[in-house]
């Protein structure tokens, strides 16, 4: 049999499984006693035949399967959409603080919130992208100073800071629903 | 053509096709049963198998016509009925279970057959006779139509069995879902944080320009970036417009106020430069203790409006 | 979004679906707003781009899926030795009724087939997904009225139940005679 109809053969088998095939399994379709060598080869060619495609033919512990590319998820996901989650209140107060005061220091910002802020929040939001360190104040330990990165601007569709509800109008709401307590 | 004078001879070819359209092929005897047998004596145990190879009455008498070959519309009542008779007969002495519908159906050929005998009332007008047979001719017309159409659907390719879906793994844990967070969500934050500093009442929250705080971070960001001392002009970017320049201008100054970076001339219209006060500040306090600087250090930050300026 | 994107997209939903995929469901997955007929038109253009290969595109009853091509079954078959049960005549007339003369009763199908109709029969179909009941009839004891479900038609590979094959013209002599003479 020519390599490229047993690929064929290969690749009808692993789209169509819903559990990963060993090499010895694949084999069991054809007639010639292809070594596991080949096979193996051949089940590489086909991995590089994939390479540019929204799936990819991956190795597992237990045996070869197609699997839809991780950058392809985002999409599938809007099939089936599960609740988004959600970010605590400590993250969100930090990061709308570190929005409105910006540039400010660690210190700062627990002042404003009047409790201590744990690492991870900072992290979160520092791995997130969306805050990072513009400097440091020049007081005793050197804290320091985060502000707003350009991608939190992108990911919330703004163009700049100044886009964010003013505050003025964030002061008369509350000075309103005050009134309305 | 006369069904009594069908009782065909063994290795008919049409008996090939009959075989084929009643599987399962059954043992009697040590003999392979490949077809229905030919004379009607039939041993009792395959006159079971018979039974289960018949979908009921209308399927065995479909068989007894087309084995016979005989023109359904003309189906030739007594033979047929004899035959029929014949078969229920033999399970009958088996003492097998019968079907009660067979025996309806026994009736109702016996019916049909006497009623062939008799003159036939006119139907309405027409000089058409009805035909005693013509109920029985539709119900097996309209079987044999469906006993083929569940042959034909048989043959069509089945998912699972001539195809097979295509179900490449969907590994969620590789995407992991960001938490999403709308300008909306921010400011309801704010709003909390602002309403809880209210409460504590020491905080004073000031109604402040929100972009002069972005330009405060941009200049922050430039001087990191470029590093040691920027000319303050370079700072400013004639693109900004006017409207633009001024808010820079003020964040220069509100840096200057909050100490974040230092603003030098060393005599009148010299080049101001700025830089970020940072680790060299410190290393230069330490070296050379400058006097200006252990008193800004020592200040409480609140507005001395002696800075740089 | 690029054409060219679009299709990744649509390619790697429609190889990991579980179920046939409608065009409104596709749709979901994109911020813009295709229309029906662009989508249809690039959904084309994707089972041409897969003529060659060893699964197909197929449009069924209920929407868009991958199958394999009927020649790669003899390979196939040999992974899978438990071949799928065969259908008794009982349940292939059965069925066959219920596809060509739907809505009907139990008692319809009877009056058909000439004897009662077991209920392990009905069972059989409607566990495979292939027939369910869609109302009742409005006589006495109000019987139940069964017809084909989408799962049927697109294991059969069919968009819609006019795709059946077309019933034959009972002949007044047997034509099986015939062809073997």
């Amino acid at each position: 049999m020519e390599p490229t109809q047993v690929k064929k053969i290969l690749e009808a088998a692993l789209l169509a499984a819903r559990e990963p095939m060993t090499t010895h399994e694949l084999k069991k379709m054809f007639d010639e006693d292809f070594s596991s060598d080949t096979l193996r080869k051949l089940l590489d060619q086909l991995r590089e035949d994939w390479v540019e495609r929204p799936v990819e033919l991956i190795q597992l512990a237990s045996g070869w399967r197609f699997r839809t590319r991780a950058e392809y998820l985002p999409y599938l996901d809007r099939l089936n959409p599960e609740r988004p989650p959600k970010y605590s209140r400590a993250v969100l107060e930090t990061l709308a603080i570190i929005a409105y005061r910006q540039p400010i220091t660690r210190g700062g910002i627990e002042e404003i919130r009047g409790v201590a802020v744990n690492t991870n929040v900072i992290k979160t939001l520092e791995e997130r992208g969306w805050i990072d360190v513009v400097g440091h104040r020049d007081t005793p330990g050197r804290p320091a100073l985060f502000a707003t990165t350009k991608k939190f601007l992108d990911d919330l569709g703004l163009r700049s800071v100044s886009e964010l509800p003013p505050l003025e109008q964030i002061s008369q709401t509350l000075e309103l629903n005050d009134e309305n307590q | 053509m006369n069904i009594a004078s069908m009782e065909a001879e063994p290795g008919r070819t049409g008996d090939v096709a009959q075989a084929t359209l009643f599987a399962p092929v059954a043992r009697i005897y040590g003999e392979p049963m490949a077809a229905l047998p030919q004379d009607l004596y039939i041993p009792p145990d395959a006159l079971a198998i018979m039974l289960d190879a018949f979908e009921g009455p209308l399927d065995l008498l479909l068989y007894l016509i087309r084995k016979a070959n005989v023109d359904i519309l003309d189906i030739p009542m007594a033979p047929l009925t004899r035959q029929y008779l014949d078969y229920i007969d033999k399970m009958e002495v088996s003492n097998l279970e019968l079907a009660a519908e067979y025996l309806v159906m026994a009736a109702m050929l016996i019916e049909i057959k006497s009623r062939m005998l008799l003159p036939r009332p006119k139907l309405g007008d027409s000089d058409e006779a009805e035909d005693p047979r013509a109920e029985l001719v539709r119900r097996l017309m309209e079987y044999e139509q469906m006993k083929i159409a569940g042959q034909n659907l048989n043959a069509l390719p089945q998912a699972e069995r001539e195809f097979f879906w295509v179900e490449t793994l969907v590994e969620k844990s590789l995407f992991v879902r960001l938490p999403e967070v709308s300008v909306e969500d921010l400011k309801d934050a704010w709003m909390a944080v602002v309403r809880q500093a209210v409460l504590k009442r020491n905080h004073k929250i000031s109604r402040e320009e929100l972009s002069v705080r972005e330009h405060m971070g941009i200049i922050l960001r430039i001087l990191q970036e470029r590093g040691g001392f920027v000319h303050f002009e370079t700072l400013f970017d004639g693109a900004m417009g006017v409207p633009g320049l001024v808010v820079h201008f003020l964040a220069m100054l509100e840096l200057g106020r909050e100490k974040l970076i230092r603003i030098t001339q060393t005599e009148a219209f010299a080049p101001i430069y700025v830089n970020l006060r940072g680790v060299d500040d410190l290393e230069l306090e330490a070296v050379s203790g400058v006097e200006q600087e252990a008193v800004m250090d020592g200040s409480d930050g609140t507005d001395s409006g002696q800075e740089n300026s």
